[in-house]
């Protein structure tokens, strides 16, 4: 099994997380439209590439940030939510 | 023996031709490119000329045809779905399925068998009952039995899948059976390239020229081709190929993995699938078992294989079938599945004129191929999609009118 | 109105369903009925050289978190394992494990009396929250523990390869579970904790396991004196 | 045993152990240690198998597990590995996949009909008319598999652990050994596996007639025993590679998951045949097959034997040969050039060299059991012909082939390597090896004993480097002399039955035939033809069809490229695999009172939930009826401890609910109760619940069974990215919870409990904190299962003592427990849908009739967004309470039964129950918008076809019916 780094717990097989699906930014939901909510809730960057993607370490109850590439399956780097120092992950 | 054989046994030359021809190169324009040698895009070529006397059309395939989940899943068809507009289009395939093998004259082992969902709890149950009213109402035969008659069929079966979850009955679908995947493709090639359809393997799609709103060209890794009309049928590859044209989609890529056993003699003449164990299993004309299990839980563009698939799923095969302990798994594999949000495909046209999609497909493909080659082609045809297909449409996800088949959250295949 | 004396309620250890009542003696310690013996000392001392389990639900244990909680023990007196995922020990009393930075388990071992005095002291604090606990609680020692390891998690728990004083929250046999490994009276033990809800299931597979290997359930005196 | 040798020095047979076996129905000795098919040979039986197709009569060819020749059963176990499992005492083994046993095998006449199964043959035939094909697909079904499988085997789970190191040698032969030392000398902890039961490789066999070896071997085994820090796993196989440096270990005793830092792959190389006419026949092996034979189990292949070789090693098989007294009687080279050096060595020996020659046949005795000589004559190496103008016969009774290898690079695939062509060696070697993965010996290209050491020794201390340690850099080894590999080892025959693959009965001419078919790429013309796909593999046939393919398109091997490598290298048992699996389930703390009281148990995720009691005088319907109806008239206790329970502590933690939730929390009172319920992004229903506020800054938010932990996770989410002064505790398993409902459960919980239970002062959706039975407890006045009704939440571990108390007091009021089957009902009865049971996953809150639990106006909650744009969308479905006719007592419809006006679905009963309290069939369905109205009238169909009337009533059912 593929093993994965939280950063509170280090470096664990897969079977101890859950996966939360790719990190987005919802669009202002009072400015957007119809069109762009609808999009936001179903669509995908479904093409392979680096991502930022929510993980859970089951054990410990962590939710963290893994920057993975969906095509080799890579994870270059893991960090608590709001601590990977980009802007692009800060929450609303 | 059949006679038809006797030729081979008689002729000093192998007496068969090739199932489809050679091409050296790719013409400069033709009415209809295909992008991908998968069953659906060799089915779509296959009706675009019979059907419509479309021949024109070249399939382009990065690698070799039928080389992609069509050859890689598990070959189950069936039509017990959840919603009357699922049911239908797969009754649809199933129809054409059972005619295919004379159709194409090439034997795709079309071996009606019956499939078996078995339930393990009491909400399981509950949505045997509603698939199969459903499918009654359509007019497929489809019924919730009871355990006794899941042992007739299958003695073998512990019922009690070794006290871990007692199964509690079944939705028995008649109709379900397995064909040989490989056939499929090579079938429907064989079909196309004889009509006229063009049929390119080591052709890889680089990019696709879309002018104003409309396809005019696609380039590819062995020169241009002009067309205004491009169906993208490529299952895992969809998003690599929405993305050429900027499409978004809600498809996301899941790997489903399958592993088959060293052959024995059959025992196993019925297709069963637990939803709660996530097993499906069927064994197949040479001996062996083939089984699969749930999708990998998250994206990954790969057919890389996991340990703890396969480990999960020989767990659940020996709850329901103790004897099975030094059976040999022989090889384990993975598809990329192109799953949707409600676990219905996409079909039909899009924002971009020309420009076709037959995707989504998820883990349900194999069964589809028929009729989503003979809707895809229509489609193109028409530049308008049949009824049979209008659920499916991408506009559905901005319509809030997602299909239902996300009801049924037991797994299926 | 019945009038009761919360004092006297009796508990049964979490584990207790797994363990046949007959098979043991029982006593009840800090509120809770627990096995604390399972045969004569003899063959319990025999076990526990090759793996010995125990069930230690019954110790007092107190659960804190939030963002002031570690300063407010501090306050208290408790001893805090300075870095995340540690544990320390004060006075061979009262075991502070450090769930991940800012939660705290803290376990009076037998003779310890710290977590009925914080529990006492609990007030409403801003960014410290009580954590109730209800934990299935177990040490585990003797030769063969790390092939009941191997079996029942994939992590590398041998002695040398946890940093000192680690803490390991994990799943042992597909839960949930806090590990550390720890000497006691000169003895190599591991401890493991995890929900009491589960605690059944992890003692029959524990049983199992340590069964088949040559092992068995050891009473609670031989760890807690 | 006819064929034993004198002792060998290194033997693994124990002369001093003789035990005795069945085989078809003959006894046959042998001593401890042998292979079930060593001792058949040492016996001079024959035929020891059938092949898969043909059935033609088979045995030994690699004595390795990389073809399946020989596969018997002992009539509980099936497909058992005779050339590689020990022989017991007392086994009664047969062959698998005969008809009237391996001798006269009444299958055999298939062979002699091949010509009409050419390659592909079953999608040629059979298929039309259509109404025939289930009579031949049962004849074909007839003809597949290997062995029977015995329903009656034992459910065997084998243990599984999992095991870490720094450095994972796989493969004991020189290269690993060498490696595993080097590593270990520098303070690395090793795990070295093999296969075989005793270590060393082909340095055990490939002597060439030479016993000095052994000591050689000897040494190198000592010096790894003497490393501590070196653990030996033989006899058990690395099955796989996977992510991240795991590869499991397969063994008798089960499987060992070794997670490594490294991995060295020293897994050598699979022997590939010559293909020549009846180069099946029993009696014709490969030179290491011949070289185990000998040298383990002192076994003579046969006595008067050719060597076919297409490279020098079929010299050092020869030497070996003559070494155990077998006479050599040629040796036929098939390379223009020949072996100077050997030939000269072999002449002086008196065997005949043809070099420049081939096998054109081989020749079966008269009852085809085994070879009576071999045809051979000069061979054009250039254009692969055999020029048989001057073809002549050679009177042996058995062949040993060497043509070449095939790197056992499996695990080195699956890890993603690439490998490259190596026209130095004729083989694939590793050209690019992913982070961490070594390779070292054959398949890596490196076949002289030196070297293959030194080649271990340098990728171990590649591994030492790679894992931060000082270590030498070595230079890679480069292969000089003689090409071990040939390039097109093939002899066309007119006649064919040359076989590629043994497993599959493959033969040149099906790949030329497949390739005029248009199967002429690598994979397909694997699919078409089958070849690699049977149990081995293509361990001992992939080489090959791929040279085959390359000369059949002109084009060079490496433009072929190889198929892919896909775990296992060796078929791996089922129970292996499965193992021990884990099944966890949870318990409360009144489990143990459930079971005393007769409770019949369901699985709600993974608890274990008391579904209903059963009583000795009721049925379950009874019971459940008998429960529900004790909660109207008495009292009813429910164990409710499986909810999710979590505490929000702090300033925000109202904020955070109004995000998180529909509804409004803000201005909640202490000591308030408001609903929950949560929705996806889309707009869909998750889940609802309870949130109680216990104080300005804590909410006790309950929440149902089965979504617990995902809420929990989702609320974790949520605050990681809102950041709001607030705390998150999940209470689930440290709090119990019971639920005390019915017209008297206010009188019995006020014996327990000095709280002013008045519903002036403790109304509905309220909560309180007071002891009950002496414990603090949270009261919740919930309507969930009746008006009247109590949730209690309490230490788990103190919730027996609360329950027994409850039973206690409410005896002389006729309390009874009721598990969650009443409580389905009795929540029906009172108007509640339940997420997951009245809802779907697309179910949106306006579908349920939920509007009221949806404050839009507020500027922000989970799914809110969606919402908005579903509120202008017309509404498709609307979930309605109906009745069945007063009296009704037609067939029952059921839950899922549907909606319908004829041809047009309509919609779906949901829950549909029958209540005893008021004597009706009631439940929730869903239809069109336009029949929401109460006595709108719809139909369901039943199960049987049968429709019947349903009537909406309005909503809840305890207030619109009468009680009977």
């Amino acid at each position: 099994m593929k093993l994965l780094t939280c950063p509170m717990n280090g470096t664990r097989p897969l079977s101890e997380f859950v996966f939360g699906g790719e990190y987005r930014q919802a669009p202002d939901q009072l400015t957007c439209t119809d069109a762009e909510w609808a999009a936001y809730v179903h669509n995908r960057s479904g093409a392979p590439g680096d991502k930022k993607e929510w993980w859970y370490h089951s054990p410990s109850g962590t939710w963290f940030i893994a920057e993975r590439n969906t095509l080799t399956d890579k994870v270059t780097r893991t960090y608590l939510f709001g601590q990977g120092n980009t802007t692009q992950e800060q929450g609303k | 023996m059949p006679l038809r054989l006797l030729k081979y046994a008689l002729s000093k030359e192998h007496p068969a031709p090739r199932f489809f021809k050679a091409h050296e190169s790719l013409k400069k324009s033709y009415d209809v490119v295909i992008i991908g040698g998968g069953g659906h895009g060799l089915a779509a070529a296959y009706y675009l000329a019979k059907d419509h006397g479309i021949t024109n059309v070249c399939v382009l395939e990065k690698g070799y045809i039928g080389g992609g989940n069509t050859g890689r899943n598990t070959t189950i068809v069936r039509s017990n779905y959840l919603t009357p507009e699922g049911v239908n289009f797969y009754d649809a395939s199933v129809k054409i399925y059972e005619g295919l093998s004379e159709e194409l004259d090439l034997n795709l082992f079309y071996s009606t068998r019956g499939h078996f969902t078995l339930a393990h709890t009491e909400s399981a149950m509950r949505t045997m009952r509603w698939r199969a009213e459903v499918n009654k109402h359509v007019g497929v035969e489809s019924r919730v039995v009871g355990p006794d008659e899941i042992a007739k069929a299958c003695p073998q079966l512990d019922l009690s899948c070794s006290g871990q979850a007692p199964i509690l009955g079944a939705l028995y679908h008649a109709p379900g059976s397995v064909a040989r995947h490989d056939g499929v493709a090579w079938g429907y090639a064989r079909g196309a390239d004889r009509l006229g359809a063009e049929i390119h393997q080591n052709t890889e799609v680089l990019s696709i020229d879309v002018k104003n709103g409309k396809v005019c060209g696609v380039n590819t890794n062995k020169g241009y081709i002009e067309t205004k009309q491009v169906l993208s049928a490529v299952a895992g590859f969809t998003p690599r190929i929405t993305e050429m044209v900027d499409l978004q989609t809600p498809i996301v890529i899941h790997p489903l993995q399958a592993c088959v056993t060293e052959p024995m003699k059959p025992w196993l003449d019925t297709i069963l699938v637990s939803g709660s164990l996530h097993v499906y299993v069927s064994q197949s004309s040479r001996g062996e078992l083939v089984m699969g299990s749930s999708l990998d839980p998250y994206e990954v563009h790969s057919t890389r294989s996991t340990l703890d698939f396969v480990e999960g799923l020989t767990a659940h095969m020996l709850d329901m079938f103790p004897f099975l302990s030094n059976v040999k798994v022989v090889r384990q594999w993975a598809g990329m599945a192109d799953m949707t949000p409600d676990f219905a495909p996409i079909m039909g046209k899009t924002p971009i004129e020309g420009f076709y999609l037959d995707a989504g497909w998820g883990t349900w493909g194999f069964k589809a191929t028929p009729i989503s080659g003979k809707t895809m082609a229509q489609t193109i045809a028409n530049d308008s999609a049949p009824d049979l297909i209008h659920s499916f449409r991408l506009s559905r996800f901005e319509d809030y009118e997602l299909t239902g088949e996300k009801g049924a959250a037991s797994v299926g295949h | 109105m019945q009038q009761f004396d919360v004092r006297k309620i009796i508990q049964t250890s979490p584990v207790a369903h797994a363990q046949p009542k007959a098979l043991a003696k029982w006593e009840v310690i800090n509120g809770m009925e627990i096995a604390v013996e399972f045969a004569s000392a003899e063959i319990e001392r025999a076990r526990k050289q090759v793996l010995g389990v125990a069930d230690v639900s019954c110790l007092v244990r107190y659960g804190v978190k939030g963002p002031n909680a570690m300063q407010w023990l501090v306050e208290r007196g408790v001893a805090i394992p300075t870095s995340p995922n540690a544990w320390t020990m004060s006075e061979q009393k009262t075991l502070v494990l450090r769930l991940g930075g800012s939660e705290f388990l803290i376990e009076d071992q037998l003779g310890g009396f710290v977590c009925n005095k914080l529990a006492s002291e609990t007030t409403r604090v801003a960014g410290v929250y009580q954590v109730p606990r209800a934990d299935a609680a177990f040490v585990v020692s003797g030769s063969e523990t790390l092939n009941l390891f191997s079996e029942l998690c994939s992590l590398d728990l041998r002695e040398k390869s946890l940093a000192d004083n680690q803490l390991i929250m994990t799943q042992i046999a597909g839960i949930s579970a806090t590990v550390i490994h720890q000497t006691l009276h000169g003895e190599s033990i591991y401890r493991i904790w995890c929900d009491g809800t589960y605690g059944a299931y992890m003692w029959e597979i524990l049983m199992e396991i340590a069964v088949e290997l040559g092992g068995g359930a050891v009473g609670l005196s031989h760890y807690q004196s | 045993m006819i064929f034993r040798t004198l002792k060998q020095s290194g033997e693994w047979i124990n002369r001093a152990k003789k035990i005795s076996f069945t085989f078809e129905g003959e006894v046959f000795q042998a001593y401890e240690g042998d292979t079930i098919s060593s001792a058949l040979l040492a016996a001079g039986q024959k035929i020891l198998g059938r092949s898969f197709k043909y059935h033609r009569p088979r045995s030994v060819l690699s004595l390795a597990n990389h073809d399946v020749n020989v596969l018997v059963t002992d009539g509980v176990d099936t497909n058992i590995r005779a050339d590689v499992v020990e022989v017991k005492d007392g086994m009664v083994l047969t062959a698998v996949n005969t008809s009237g046993g391996v001798k006269k095998d009444k299958n055999s006449y298939i062979d002699s009909i091949s010509p009409l199964l050419p390659v592909g043959f079953y999608y040629k035939a059979f298929h039309t008319p259509r109404r025939f094909f289930p009579f031949w697909e049962k004849v074909i079904r007839k003809a597949a598999g290997l062995g029977v499988v015995n329903f009656n085997y034992p459910r065997i789970l084998k243990r599984k652990t999992h095991s870490h190191c720094d450095v994972l040698v796989v493969g004991a032969g020189p290269a690993g050994l060498a490696a595993a030392y080097t590593a270990a000398e520098a303070g690395l902890e090793v795990i070295l596996v093999d296969e075989n039961r005793q270590l060393g490789g082909s340095l055990g066999y490939n002597r060439a007639g030479e016993s000095s070896v052994v000591a050689q071997l000897d040494g190198l085994l000592a010096k790894v025993a003497s490393l501590s820090n070196i653990k030996i796993i033989s006899a058990a196989y690395a099955a796989g590679y996977y992510p991240d440096h795991l590869v499991p270990i397969v063994s008798d005793a089960g499987i060992n998951k070794v997670r490594a830092k490294s991995v060295i792959v020293a897994s050598g190389a699979f022997e590939q045949p010559p293909v020549f006419r009846y180069n099946d026949l029993p009696g014709v092996m490969l030179g290491s097959a011949a070289q185990r034979l000998i040298y383990r189990y002192a076994v003579k292949p046969f006595n008067n034997g050719v060597v076919v070789t297409a490279n020098d090693y079929g010299y050092r098989v020869a030497l070996d040969l003559l070494q155990a007294g077998v006479k050599v009687a040629a040796l036929v080279d098939m390379r223009t050039q020949g072996s100077i050096v050997n030939e000269a060595e072999l002449s002086k020996r008196g065997v005949k060299v043809y070099t420049g020659y081939c096998v054109y046949e081989a020749l079966a005795t008269s009852d085809k059991s085994g070879v009576r000589g071999a045809v051979i004559c000069p061979y054009d190496e250039k254009q692969s012909q055999a020029l048989t103008d001057n073809k002549f016969t050679l009177d042996c009774d058995g062949i040993a082939m060497s043509a070449g290898w095939a790197p056992a690079g499996a695990l080195l695939y699956q890890a993603g390597t690439g490998m490259q062509y190596d026209y130095n060696v004729e083989q694939f070697v590793p050209s690019r090896l992913p982070n961490g993965m070594f390779a070292a010996g054959k398949v890596n290209g490196v076949f002289e004993l030196e070297q293959r050491l030194r080649d271990g020794i340098r990728a171990a201390n590649d591994a030492v480097r790679h894992l931060g340690l000082d270590a030498p850099q070595n230079n890679a080894e480069k292969h000089v002399g003689a090409i071990p590999s040939h390039p097109y080892p093939m002899v066309p025959h007119p006649k064919a039955k040359n076989f590629v693959d043994f497993d599959e009965d493959i033969q040149i001419k099906d790949f030329e035939n497949a390739a005029k078919e248009g199967f002429d790429n690598i994979e397909l013309m694997k699919r078409f033809t089958t070849v690699g796909m049977g149990p081995s593999q293509g361990k001992h046939s992939n080489m090959n069809a791929i040279r085959i393919l390359a000369r059949i398109r002109g084009l060079p091997v490496e433009k072929i490229g190889s198929t892919t490598s896909r775990p296992f290298f060796h078929p791996t048992p089922i129970g292996h695999l499965g193992g021990r699996g884990f099944h966890p389930h949870r318990l409360t703390s009144l489990h143990d009172w459930h079971q005393e009281n007769g409770a019949v148990f369901t699985d709600v995720g993974a608890w274990k939930r008391a579904a209903y009691y059963l009583t000795a005088d009721q049925s379950k319907t009874d019971a459940i009826q008998a429960e529900a109806l004790a909660v109207r008239k008495t009292a009813g206790i429910i164990d409710s401890s499986s909810f999710g329970k979590i505490e929000i502590h702090g300033p925000d933690a109202a904020l955070f609910l109004e995000r998180f939730f529909t509804g409004v929390y803000t201005d909640q009172k202490v000591g308030g109760c408001r609903y929950v319920m949560l929705l996806d992004e889309a707009g869909v229903v998750i889940d609802d619940g309870i949130a109680s506020r216990l104080a300005d800054d804590l909410f006790y938010i309950s929440v149902g069974t089965s979504n617990a932990a995902a809420v929990y996770r989702e609320m974790q989410r949520s605050q990681q990215m809102w950041q709001l002064n607030l705390g998150l505790v999940n209470v689930t398993g440290a709090f119990g919870a019971i639920n005390i409902a019915g017209p008297f459960a206010r009188e019995i919980l006020a014996t327990l409990t000095s709280l002013d239970l008045s519903p002036e002062i403790f109304p509905v959706n309220s909560v309180r904190e007071s002891q009950v039975a002496g414990v603090e407890t949270r009261i919740i006045r919930v309507a969930f299962v009746a008006d009247n009704g109590y949730e209690l939440h309490a230490p788990m571990g103190q919730l027996p003592h609360i329950w027994r108390a409850l039973v206690e007091a409410g005896k002389p009021h006729g309390l009874r427990p009721f598990g969650t089957d009443a409580q389905r009902l009795l929540r029906l009865e009172m108007g509640h849908a339940m997420p997951g049971v009245d809802t779907d996953g697309l179910t949106n809150p306006f579908e349920i009739g939920a509007d009221w639990a949806i404050k839009m106006y507020k500027p922000y909650f989970i799914g809110q967004r969606s919402l908005q744009i579903l509120a202008k969308r017309p509404l498709r479905k609307q979930l309605v309470p109906f009745v069945l006719a007063e009296n009704y007592k037609g067939e029952l419809p059921l839950d899922c039964n549907l909606v319908v006006n004829g041809r047009d679905i309509l919609g779906r009963v949901t829950s549909i129950s029958y209540s005893k309290f008021f004597n009706r069939y009631i439940g929730f369905a869903y239809v069109p918008p336009d029949k929401k109205a109460a006595g709108s009238v719809f139909e369901i169909r039943a199960d049987s076809g049968a429709l019947v009337v349903a009537t909406v009533v309005p909503s809840p059912f305890i207030k619109s019916l009468k009680e009977a």
